[in-house]
């Protein structure tokens, strides 16, 4: 017996120790960002051990300013949300671009996101992948959706949803056909807008059936026809019109929000060398079109296009005409304050009865 | 109305079935857990589209089974070494605590007392959320002060440990002092009168007569830590533990490997409390 | 004579066990009755199916002359002092007493008569706002009668009461259950294993062993003509011998004993020459240095020990085969010279021996 | 006499120093680090400085203020159900079952607990949702012709806050009760009692230690819950201490979240305080 325990205390301890010292990677990204492939791929390459948590752009923030920076090697923001939060509470440490094969990426939108994320002299990100928020329509059962404004409308009653996130407020405010970005330099400007959007939002939730958090189970409830108009990623509506040619995504009216996500190396990064080989790996032609074979977003890497399925090349021709591309809203970077601003308000639609 | 009382037919009949709904209640949500396991869908819920071991064993693109889900299992493994180290910890303050306070006497000893129950009363979330601010604050000041940049300052794993750890040897300060209260004290002056030294004597008779307590002691805090969420939701670094993944998991996405994990932490569980009562059976009997 | 209570035919099995083995009795009005048995006996189990807490297997129950089967405990008229009284520890000691006025529905005023008058039967008039735990042992008891007594029980029933209690006040006790069982004129019924209380305070006592009634006859009556050998040897003190029928004479029967003394004695059993018989003879029977030995039964001892305990004072004998002997000592300093290791000579009229048939 | 002193008072120490370490770094002085954060704001300069802005932010906003009162509200609603179902469960199990089925009675109670409060709430979540195992039943059936949405709302969530602390109150009521004397009960319906009678009379004073440890435990648990409410309760129910996490989470305000967090201490305490005093009981009592 007393054998049996002491073997128990020496594996346990052992196994917590090991884990510490061995060469392991950090991963702090998005569902979806790091398929189980392309991991075993990069494991059986360099011989680390890769960890990923899950995440979405507040809990990463969070996450970070928590441990000021530690217990990752890599995170991958938003390009909007690295700048102020670095000038804020540096978590970041700037990106040594030397140390990045920059042929990998396509060249505009890595200047885009180099010029968005600098603090001072240094950039802190380059960009992974972008997408476009917008809605996803069962055209079969909910006609005539192709604005934001569906959300709120009492035609879809019950049958909409979407997520109560900073996106939402500016997608509405977009729709109402003032220009959010632009009052982003003054706050109170901004607030009011913003109060506006929230009243519109609580006098609409009978409509909405559920504010989803959940990717998977948003789509679980289009497919099951729980949900017929939606605001979400553009990859989710093409996932579901491989299945379902009655679903697909829509670039609304307003244009849809273009977002570009990143990678970014915490301050206290322990395995930078891994977090740039992993970047190095990732962006690779053959890799990134995995990527986007699997989860549909479009990636920032170049020469992609000879490993690309033609349904997910396809997808982006279907959704977005000449000028809803033009029309897409780039999110600027996101000044200091506007997130408590917008955190009050997305609390109150909460509550709101 | 009690065994010894004739009861009316209705009355028996009409407590039985409201017992046994409870027990549907209750195991109800759990059952279709588990049976949802081996439905061969890509979503837990009906319709059953036949049994399949997929969600233990798979390794395909489409489908990743628990035992080879590299991201659980080791989520799993941090609950295990989290468990582990808290359920030491606690015990052995606990134990100190128990003396302390049942067998010694000094000032504040009532305010003391009081502080040790307060646990019972804060908020898991509260617990959290303060000591992740304490963390920081202390993490702060060795930085700026002395450029030391301690982990144990910061969200992970050793913080959720001592997390954990603050409020779960309230509960074994408890269980283990009311063993201690039946401790017969004549024993020890006994051994005393015998000439054993104070040490000598908690060693060899009052901690030998606090086993049963110190081991179910062991049991109860590994179990609390095992599926602690509050407190860890804001503790949590880099390592998360299985009740923390499971709800980045359940929010996320929710795949039918989440019931084989259920599942098997019911059988897990399951096996752990009878081990646990059978030890307790047998130190009864010896 | 009016019967308050009266049972037949009682039988109550629980399972394979015959609790209470086809027990039949009647307990007149007014009386103090008491079943006195060693524990396990069955008592207790006869007192609950009187209270209505337990079903007999088979037989009838009868009180004033209502059948009782089927009855609630809480619809039946009678009312029951528990073992460990079960006073209620979250009431003071008037809203115990006034519990069951108030389930009958009783109205304030009287009930606030009734608890001030019952208090002042049983001598607490000043407690009615103790709380129970502010009682000392004896109280508690007078409590928990009063609280039955309240609501004028037909019969009032008592298990072992006086069990937790002890000696000087349980002696205390025994005669004020008396004292106030004879002024309120409440049937009660009493079991105890204590065989000093049921001869104390009855009217009649039963003695019941193995789920039967072995006797039921007034406490005298017990005490002096036994009618079975477990009465015998039950009820008080008593030096026993297994002998053998010698001979047989008119009222008379002669023995020889397993130490080969030779006695004459009275037999309750009809015998035989060489029938096994037990010999019961109470210490009190015994003279110590008879001067008149006419018709006694006489034999030789020595004094083993002196057991001094006042008017209850014994000799603690042995005969020459190494057989023990006590013998009451009375305290009329007749018999002070006796010392240990005396030898002193014992007699005893035959009439005081009593003889059973041997069971195998 | 002195060397046994000597001896003993080191032994004291052995026992205290941990026990100070415990209390003090884990449980002391992080709350007083949260007291004095709530107590700091940002100025125009974003500058953390003296303020009790948190405060009276929380009192300003109504939609902070209505949550607090809400989530109370809730968790006495939850409190109250869980001892009404819970109470007759636990005098099923200390008194009416039979002494050999008691013991499996308990495990069966316990097994549920000890299983992640994620699986339980998972397993509802299953249960109720739309597309879900109890509407999937009920159209087979055909007793409804279209799902009912049966998650998301506000009976939902208590139902399952309920679910979630039941052993809570379970546990300690059957524990009172089997310390309660037989007799007592017996000697109630031999004066006359009833069931009802002698439940209030009888059984509920005296399982009041009982009773208030579980309703302290539950009314804690419901308070500082924060799956149940997130995962269950839809798009209406936002719970304090959602609102803690989304200050932390989602604003960025540590302040704020502090602030938040130590009112919500502050209620418990208070509430528990209360429930206390209303039955004369005390916490050293009640936990023992």
């Amino acid at each position: 017996m007393k054998k049996a325990i002491l073997l128990a205390l020496m594996m346990v301890l052992s196994f917590t120790f090991s884990a510490h010292a061995g060469e392991t990677f950090n991963l702090l990204t998005w569902k979806g960002y790091a398929p189980t492939e392309l991991i075993k791929k990069f494991e059986a390459e360099t011989g680390y051990t890769v960890k990923v948590t899950y995440s979405n752009n507040e809990e990463m923030i969070a996450k970070l300013r928590a441990t000021r920076g530690a217990g990752f090697d890599l995170a991958q923001p938003s390009q909007d949300r690295i700048s102020s939060v670095q000038k804020k509470y540096s978590i970041y440490q700037p990106m040594d671009y030397s140390q990045i094969k920059s042929a990998l990426f396509i060249p505009s939108m890595l200047n885009a996101v180099k010029r968005n994320t600098a603090v001072e002299n240094n950039s802190y990100a380059v960009p992974f992948c972008w997408g476009t928020s917008g809605l996803i329509v069962n055209t079969a059962k909910a006609p005539g959706a192709t604005d934001y404004t569906a959300l709120i409308s009492e035609k879809y009653k019950g049958r909409v949803s979407y997520r109560l996130k900073r996106p939402t407020l500016i997608a509405m405010a977009f729709a109402m056909g003032k220009d959010p970005f632009a009052l982003y330099g003054s706050p109170t400007e901004y607030k009011k807008l913003m109060n506006k959007v929230a009243d519109e939002l609580i006098k609409a939730k009978p409509i909405v059936k559920n504010y989803w958090t959940n990717g998977d189970a948003l789509l679980q409830s289009m497919r099951s026809g729980e949900v017929t108009v939606a605001m979400a990623w553009d990859n989710g509506g093409w996932k579901l019109h491989a299945e379902n040619k009655d679903i697909d995504f829509i670039a609304p009216a307003s244009g849809a929000l273009g977002w570009i996500d990143t990678f970014a190396i915490p301050a206290k990064a322990k395995n930078t060398k891994a977090a740039y080989a992993w970047i190095n790996f990732i962006m690779r032609p053959e890799n990134a079109a995995m990527f986007t074979n699997k989860e549909k977003y479009a990636t920032a890497a170049v020469g992609v296009a000879k490993f690309l399925d033609k349904a997910v090349a396809d997808n982006f021709s279907r959704s977005f005409s000449e000028d809803t591309i033009d029309n897409i809203k780039w999110y600027p970077p996101v000044p200091a304050h506007i997130e408590a601003i917008e955190g009050k308000l997305l609390d109150k639609i909460k509550a709101a009865n | 109305m009690i065994r010894s009382l004739p009861n009316p037919r209705w009355y028996k009949s009409g407590y039985s079935i409201f017992v046994a709904c409870f027990f549907i209640f209750l195991f109800a949500p759990l059952l279709v857990t588990c049976v949802l396991a081996f439905n061969n869908s890509n979503f837990p819920s009906l319709p059953w589209y036949g049994a399949t071991l997929d969600w233990f064993f798979a390794n395909t693109p489409d489908r990743v089974g628990i035992f080879h889900d590299a991201n659980n299992l080791r989520s799993i493994m941090t609950s295990i070494q989290t468990a582990f180290f808290v359920s030491i910890l606690s015990v052995t303050v606990g134990t100190c605590a128990a003396f302390l306070f049942e067998q010694e006497d000094f000032r504040f000893k009532q305010q003391l007392y009081f502080i040790m129950l307060a646990p019972l009363v804060i908020p898991g979330v509260i617990l959290g959320i303060s000591l992740l601010l304490a963390s920081n604050t202390a993490g702060m000041y060795f930085e700026d002060s002395f450029g030391l940049d301690v982990p144990l300052f910061r969200p992970g794993f050793w913080l959720v440990v001592v997390g954990q750890f603050s409020f779960i040897t309230t509960f074994v300060t408890l269980l283990i002092s009311a063993r201690l209260k039946k401790f017969d004290r004549t024993l020890e002056e006994a051994a005393l009168n015998l000439g054993a030294t104070r040490f000598e004597v908690i060693w060899h008779i009052t901690l030998r007569f606090l086993r049963p307590a110190i081991v179910s002691g062991l049991a109860v805090s590994f179990l609390m830590s095992f599926e602690n969420f509050n407190t860890t939701l804001f503790l949590v670094g880099s390592e998360p533990t299985l009740p923390i993944n499971l709800y980045l998991q359940v929010r996320d996405g929710s795949t039918p490997v989440i019931n084989a994990i259920s599942l098997l932490l019911m059988l897990g569980t399951s096996v752990f409390i009878a081990i646990n009562l059978l030890a307790s059976k047998k130190s009864a009997e010896s | 004579m009016n019967i308050d209570l009266s049972a037949k035919d009682i039988v109550k099995k629980f399972g394979a066990l015959t609790a209470v083995n086809n027990i039949s009795f009647d307990v007149p009005k007014g009386s103090f009755f008491s079943i006195l048995g060693p524990s396990g006996c069955g008592k207790t189990t006869l007192l609950r199916m009187i209270a209505g807490f337990d079903h007999p297997t088979s037989g009838s129950l009868k009180i004033c002359g209502r059948d009782m089967l089927g009855i609630a405990p809480n619809k039946r008229p009678v009312n029951l002092v528990f073992q460990h009284l079960a006073l209620f520890p979250m009431m003071n000691v008037s809203e115990n007493i006034a519990f069951g006025l108030h389930r009958r529905g009783v109205d304030k005023q009287t009930i606030q008569k009734k608890v001030h008058e019952i208090l002042e039967r049983v001598g607490l008039p000043e407690y009615a706002n103790k709380r129970i735990d502010q009682l000392s042992g004896g109280q508690k008891q007078r409590i928990a009668i009063a609280r039955c007594l309240v609501l004028d029980p037909t019969v009032l029933l008592l298990d072992e009461p006086l069990g937790a209690l002890d000696l000087k006040l349980r002696e205390q006790m025994k005669v004020e259950l008396k004292k106030l069982q004879s002024e309120v004129g409440t049937t009660f019924i009493y079991i105890t294993h204590d065989q000093s209380e049921a001869l104390v305070m009855s009217d009649s006592v039963a003695v019941m062993q193995n789920g039967v009634f072995e006797q039921i006859a007034s406490p005298r009556e017990l005490y002096a003509e036994p009618a079975t050998s477990f009465v015998a040897s039950f009820v008080g003190d008593n030096n026993t011998w297994s002998a053998t029928v010698s001979g047989i004479e008119n009222d008379c029967i002669a023995v020889e004993t397993d130490s080969n003394l030779h006695f004459k004695t009275r037999s309750k059993d009809n015998v035989s020459i060489g029938q096994k018989v037990d010999l019961f003879l109470r210490p009190e029977a015994i003279v110590i240095n008879p001067h008149d030995v006419s018709g006694l039964n006489l034999l030789q001892v020595t004094v083993k020990a002196v057991l001094f305990d006042g008017a209850n004072s014994r000799l603690l004998t042995v005969t020459k085969a190494g057989r023990e002997l006590t013998v009451s000592l009375p305290q009329n300093r007749q018999y002070d010279y006796i010392q240990k290791g005396d030898r002193i000579s014992l007699g005893w009229s035959p009439e005081s021996g009593i003889c059973f048939k041997r069971e195998e | 006499m002195t060397a046994f002193t000597k001896k003993k008072s080191l032994l004291f120490w052995l026992f205290l120093a941990p026990v100070i370490g415990w209390l003090g770094l884990l449980i002391i002085i992080p709350h007083i680090d949260l007291l004095i954060m709530s107590l700091k704001a940002e100025n125009d300069m974003g500058d953390l400085v003296w303020s009790t802005a948190n405060y009276m932010e929380f009192f300003r906003e109504p939609i902070y203020w209505v949550t607090f009162v809400r989530t109370a509200l809730y968790s006495v609603i939850t409190t109250v159900v869980t001892l009404m179902i819970s109470f007759p469960i636990a005098f099923y199990i200390a008194k009416v079952a039979s002494n050999k089925l008691r013991g499996a009675y308990v495990i069966l109670l316990l097994l549920p607990f000890w299983v992640s409060e994620l699986v339980r709430v998972y397993g509802w979540m299953i249960l109720l949702r739309e597309s879900g195992v109890l509407n999937f039943f009920l159209l087979k059936l055909g007793i409804i012709t279209t799902p009912i949405e049966m998650l998301y709302n506000d009976a939902t969530m208590i139902m399952g806050l309920v679910y979630s602390s039941m052993l809570f109150m379970v546990v300690p009521l059957i524990s009172v009760m089997e310390s309660l004397d037989d007799s007592l009960v017996e000697a109630s319906f031999d004066l006359g009692g009833g069931v009802i009678s002698t439940t209030w009379n009888i059984i509920i004073p005296h399982a009041k230690p009982g009773i208030t440890s579980g309703c302290i435990v539950v009314f804690m648990l419901s308070l500082g819950n924060y799956l149940t409410p997130n995962l269950m309760g839809g798009k209406n129910s936002l719970w304090f201490t959602e609102q803690i996490y989304n200050q932390f989470i989602a604003s960025f305000n540590w302040n704020q979240g502090a602030a938040f967090g130590f009112l919500l201490l502050l209620l418990s305490s208070l509430i528990i305080w209360f429930g206390l005093k209303v039955t004369k009981q005390t916490l050293g009592k009640v936990v023992a």
